[in-house]
């Protein structure tokens, strides 16, 4: 692979044929929303970018990122653009390892240097730089080391969005998402845990093809594939709608696939587009395999209150909580009416008879 | 705090907080009201005072037919917005899963787009009691700024709950639905110390009043 | 001892119970009772609302008797009551609110004002701003046992004029009697009639009846004005005349809060039941009619209608009996549109006719009645309270309206059957 | 013809007359307690209601001055009563009982003229302590009795 060989050559000399990459096309263009017109202005442009210099960088993290990523393997169109990018730098997928991997990638930094896409997954420890090192860098520093000649960020998956797991409460590690530490770098926040494959090429791909970064939401994810929220886009929803509810995973309701709100689905609150593409090369997703959506992709979804409890369910007892309530309201209301009881007891006592004599005033 | 923080903190502390003040306030002033008693009566019974009492709480739902005519808009928009008011609070799923949290008993609920419906009608006879009470001249003449706070109060749980459940706005959905519960917890906060105890204490002064008129032999 | 603004607070706080507190606290203020009351239909003035009457009265409860009251009183952030608005308000309880009760049953919170109002008058009547008219009448109840200051020599002519009539004797003072009637003042010195009427009705009916030469008053200025020990007084007079006839019931006459008063009040004012029973006129005509004691000939041929008395209706529970005994006279008997409990006052009840101040104002609010009449267009008005019907007459005259109102039980005493009436009339 | 003794045949002999004459014989009831009565139109009205002549226009107009009069008259309720005053009410509600078509009250015009006269009376009797009960019935019985005959 030469790294000037465009994005269309290369898709060439590995076989693609041109029908295949204009499906590709139409495919990120109907994800993007955009109009099917696009569809060849897509392809030009994919066609003739040259491949880019992508450093990925791992750190507190779990790698079912790459996981997921890796899931969109051979020989799916997605796959294969990633073949075509110049993965610089990936400690999971490289073959170099020590300081041969490190010395990759300070050259690939150096060599495109203001043009390469930093793509993060994981948090980032800021308690004690030692919680996690790359060949004895800290996380922190790799990161803003990193960053200075990136053309932009990529936050993959919900620790290096916002911190997600390691940053859960008790937040030993003082974990912290990129965006908490790098405020002078266009980043896109692509949470999921993981994030959908497709989800993660078709960012890039708009990348590629723009040269700009997505139209974000105010939590920067792109609108294109969080612009709505799994509940609205659920096939469960006619049963939200309806009022038909599952009430446990093995009741009737259940079995006939009503909506999983009361049993803690997140999905009103959570906006991804699992519910469109799905996952598995769109075999399903939690919800049609019967699971509440947890809401991955939405910040510090760990510490939402309870995976299995429904968002307007309060987080702490309520009943007993009510129930003291009640009994201190009773104690202070019948001692309140016990004043209350000697005041009108005094003012009777204080009454004076009146007389015909008294109903006018004197003077 | 972080938008997710903020919505956990109004789903445990903050609801803890209002489910006190609300709670012990309204026991306190039921308390207050029913500790003041009454005199036994000593005259001869004509007719059930328990009975006349009883009848009054569900005869006093029905308006007259006088005043329903003269009245006519104020004796509507009310019933709509009450009646508005409990469906969207009581029969919206995900307000029935709070009720069956906190007291273990749940009911079926509505279709959403009824209770949605419900909600904008709703909103629309609040919006129409407001310029009644602005522009009749007996009801500006009795209201008083608590009047006017607990229009306010009324209508922000319905507004913040449509704006939460059609996302719009913008804020982020959680950030919706964080203003939403906060507009509930204040309603539930103001609540015993305003008119809003009415609620409550209409079952009281409807069972005196039945029942002053039923000792006599009265319908009320 | 005077009256003052301490003792009047003292009463207000005195009058406060439960049901108060619950009425108060209740309140929406959504004016559906001004919708309800005469006094504000007919003048299209928001300050005549009847919840609004009350004001003095809510703020002593919120004060006094509530923890948030309480907390801003001390702080200052809530004035006490002042003189000054006692004086303001007097008008409103005092001339504005006959204590008809319409508005209690319209209320959709249930609240019972004309309750409240008649323990505001407590409180009103105790800090000097009870109407000077009004005073004079209960001066007059107290010393001379009669608020228009009938005495007995007046009911006994009264009596011997009748007697001369009927041609047999009226019995007073007979001990043993199974009924001792009441009469009032109104009764005696406007409509006479009433005595010989019930006479014959009950010579007709077989009725062990007497008058008591020591109480016969049926009113009771106490309850207008707001004075319960006076009001008490009053009652005692007729408990003690009662007891020493040894009478098994008491007959309250047409007069509306006289029923009121010895029916409802009385036995609550002396703080003990009674050992006789208390029957409206209406009640005992219509527990005789049956029995078959009473028999009628003839009826009516003008279209009447009837007019409830409020203290005896709505207040009161005699609601089917007039309505019994009118189908016995008339003919053609029509209902006024909003009637029975739901009836309007004619204006002039609650000691509004005895407040000579508030005249123009009763008979402004007459309209309200016009209207009921207009929509039915009776030829004659019956009703069973002196007190209505003379303000009656009189607004209707003072409408142009040709129209007679009758008492019942006169009108009933017209058409008894048998020998007892001179020359019956078909 | 018999001079009339009582009440019973008083009132046979007054339902016997038509309306024109029961109005002619009541405004000789009221004339004869007329002295109880300051207000002087009442003499006015009497004059119309004793006129066999009068116009339908004219008795209606005395009606309505008779009843006007009536309410000035009258003690309100929880008024301090003056029986003399209390009389001339009586005489003034007697006139308008003169007046009042047939059909209009339970029973005849000249009756209630008659009742209320009587009351004048007593009202008067009141004030001076007399007990003239029944005298003026029987001024009455002479007074139709002369009606009658002429």
């Amino acid at each position: 692979m030469s790294k000037d060989e465009t994005l269309g050559e290369a898709l060439r000399r590995q076989g693609i044929s041109r029908r295949g990459f204009l499906k590709f096309c139409a495919a990120t263009a109907s994800m993007m929303a955009l109009p099917p017109s696009m569809v060849p202005a897509i392809a030009a442009a994919l066609e003739k970018v040259r491949r880019p210099s992508v450093i990925w960088l791992s750190f507190q993290e779990c790698t079912g990122c790459t996981e997921s990523l890796t899931r969109s393997h051979s020989p799916t169109v997605e796959g294969l653009i990633f073949d075509t990018i110049s993965l610089d730098y990936h400690h999971t997928l490289q073959a170099a390892s020590g300081s041969a991997a490190e010395a990759a990638r300070e050259a690939a930094m150096e060599e495109n240097y203001g043009k390469y896409i930093l793509v993060v997954d994981g948090s980032i420890p800021t308690a004690n730089p030692g919680y996690s090192t790359i060949a004895g860098i800290s996380n922190q520093s790799m990161l803003q080391e990193t960053a200075k000649g990136a053309a932009a960020i990529v936050s993959v998956g919900t620790c290096a969005a916002y911190g997600g797991i390691p940053h859960a409460n008790p937040n030993p590690t003082g974990a912290v998402s990129v965006s908490d530490l790098i405020r002078d770098k266009p980043i896109i926040n692509v949470p999921g845990c993981p994030p959908i494959p497709v989800v993660i090429t078709g960012v890039l791909a708009h990348f590629l093809t723009f040269g700009s970064i997505p139209e974000l939401d105010e939590i920067g994810r792109p609108k294109v594939f969080y612009g709505k929220s799994i509940h609205d886009r659920c096939y469960r929803r006619p049963f939200y709608d309806k009022g038909l509810f599952a009430e446990t995973f093995d009741d009737e309701g259940a079995k006939k696939g009503w909506c999983l709100y009361k049993l803690g689905c997140k999905g009103p609150t959570t906006y991804n587009a699992c519910a469109t593409t799905k996952w598995n090369e769109g075999t399903s997703f939690p919800i049609e395999a019967g699971h509440p959506c947890l809401g991955c992709s939405e910040p510090d979804f760990w510490d939402g209150g309870g995976f299995y409890k429904a968002l307007s369910m309060p987080t702490e007892n309520i009943a007993r909580t009510a129930v003291y309530a009640i009994g201190a309201g009773a104690a202070a209301g019948v001692a309140l009416g016990a004043l209350n009881r000697m005041k009108k007891k005094r003012v009777e006592k204080a009454h004076e008879k009146v007389t015909i004599n008294d109903l006018e005033k004197d003077g | 705090m972080s938008e997710t923080e903020l919505l956990l903190w109004v789903r445990g502390p903050a609801l803890q907080i209002a489910t006190v003040i609300f709670l012990l306030g309204v026991v306190v002033r039921l308390a207050e009201i029913l500790m003041l008693g009454r005199k036994k009566d000593f005259a001869e019974a004509r007719g059930s005072a328990v009975a006349g009492g009883l009848r009054t709480i569900l005869s006093r739902t029905i308006p007259d037919r006088g005043t329903l005519q003269r009245s006519t808009f104020n004796v509507v928009a009310g019933y709509i917005f009450h009646i508005g008011f409990f469906v969207v609070l009581f029969l919206f799923a995900p307000h029935i899963l709070l009720f069956q949290d906190v007291t273990g008993v749940s009911w079926p609920s509505l279709p959403t787009p009824v209770v949605d419906a419900t909600a904008v009608v709703t909103m629309i006879a609040l919006l129409a009691v407001l310029a009644h009470r602005l522009l009749d001249p007996v009801m500006r003449f009795l209201s008083r700024f608590q009047d006017y706070l607990v229009w306010l109060v009324t209508i922000l749980p319905v507004a913040t709950g449509y704006l939460a459940f059609h996302r719009v706005g913008v804020a982020p959905p959680t950030t919706l639905i964080t203003v939403h519960i906060l507009s509930v917890e204040l309603l539930m906060v103001i609540f015993p110390f305003t008119k809003l105890m009415h609620t409550f204490t209409l079952f009281m002064a409807r069972y005196y009043n039945g029942a002053i008129s039923g000792y006599r032999g009265v319908n009320s | 001892m005077s009256a003052s603004l301490e003792r009047g607070l003292n009463a207000f706080k005195g009058q406060i119970d439960a049901p108060v507190a619950a009425f108060f606290s209740s309140c929406v203020r959504c004016g559906l009772c001004a919708e309800a009351c005469l006094f504000y239909t007919e003048t299209d003035d928001p300050t005549l609302t009847p919840i609004h009457k009350l004001e003095p009265l809510r703020r002593v409860w919120r004060q006094e008797y509530t923890f948030w009251g309480k907390l801003a009183k001390a702080v200052g952030l809530s004035k006490p009551v002042t003189d000054e608005e006692l004086t303001e308000w007097e008008p409103l309880v005092y001339d504005s609110c006959t204590m008809c009760g319409r508005c209690s049953m319209v209320c959709p919170v249930g609240n019972e004002i004309a309750y409240m109002i008649r323990k505001m008058r407590e409180g009103m009547a105790a800090a000097g701003h009870a109407p000077t008219d009004l005073i004079g009448a209960t001066q007059r109840a107290v010393t001379i046992g009669s608020p228009m200051g009938v005495k007995l020599p007046a009911l006994q002519a009264q009596i011997r004029h009748a007697e001369a009539e009927l041609g047999f004797s009226i019995p007073v003072d007979v001990e043993g009697a199974d009924y001792m009637l009441l009469l009032s003042s109104m009764e005696i010195m406007n409509f006479p009639e009433f005595i010989s009427a019930i006479a014959r009705i009950f010579k007709h009916a077989n009725v062990s009846w007497t008058i008591s030469s020591e109480a016969f008053e049926a009113t009771n200025s106490g309850i207008q004005i707001g004075v319960s020990e006076i009001a008490a007084e009053l009652v005692e007079r007729i408990v003690t005349a009662a007891g020493k006839l040894k009478v098994k019931s008491v007959i309250s006459p047409e007069c509306g809060h006289a029923y009121m008063a010895i029916r409802w009040e009385g036995p609550n004012l002396i703080g003990r039941p009674y050992d006789f029973k208390v029957v409206h006129i209406l009640e005992l005509l219509d527990e005789l009619r049956e029995q078959g004691r009473l028999q009628t000939t003839g009826k009516e041929t003008q279209r009447l209608t009837y007019h409830d008395p409020c203290q005896i209706s709505r207040r009161g529970g005699v609601v089917q009996q007039p309505r019994n005994l009118i189908d016995m006279v008339a003919g053609d008997f029509v209902e006024m549109p909003e009637t029975g409990t739901m009836n309007w006052c004619c204006g002039a009840g609650g000691g509004v006719s005895a407040n000579e101040r508030a005249d123009e104002l009763r008979l402004q609010v007459f309209k309200r009645k016009k209207k009921q009449l207009d929509a039915i267009h009776p030829d004659a008005l019956v009703s069973a309270c002196s007190n209505c019907r003379i303000y009656l007459e009189d607004g209707l005259e003072e409408n142009g309206m040709d129209m007679p109102v009758l008492s019942l039980t006169e009108t009933i005493a017209e058409h008894l059957a048998g020998s007892e009436q001179p020359g019956s009339k078909d | 013809m018999t001079r009339i003794n009582n009440d019973s045949e008083f009132r046979i002999a007054l339902d016997a007359l038509d309306p024109a004459r029961q109005r002619q014989v009541a405004a000789r009831f009221v004339e004869n307690v007329l002295a109880l009565c300051s207000d002087e139109r009442i003499a006015r009205v009497l004059r119309v209601a004793g006129n066999s002549e009068s116009s339908e226009d004219a008795l209606a107009e005395a009606l309505k001055t008779a009843r006007a009069t009536t309410f000035d008259c009258h003690t309100r309720c929880g008024s301090e009563g003056d029986w003399a005053e209390q009389a001339g009410y009586f005489v003034a509600r007697a006139a308008t009982a003169a007046l009042t078509p047939i059909g209009q009250m339970p029973s005849g015009p000249a009756w209630q003229a008659a009742l209320s006269s009587r009351m004048a009376q007593t009202s008067q009797s009141i004030v001076t302590g007399d007990d003239t009960a029944g005298q003026e019935s029987n001024q009455q019985y002479r007074i139709l009795s002369e009606f009658l005959e002429s």
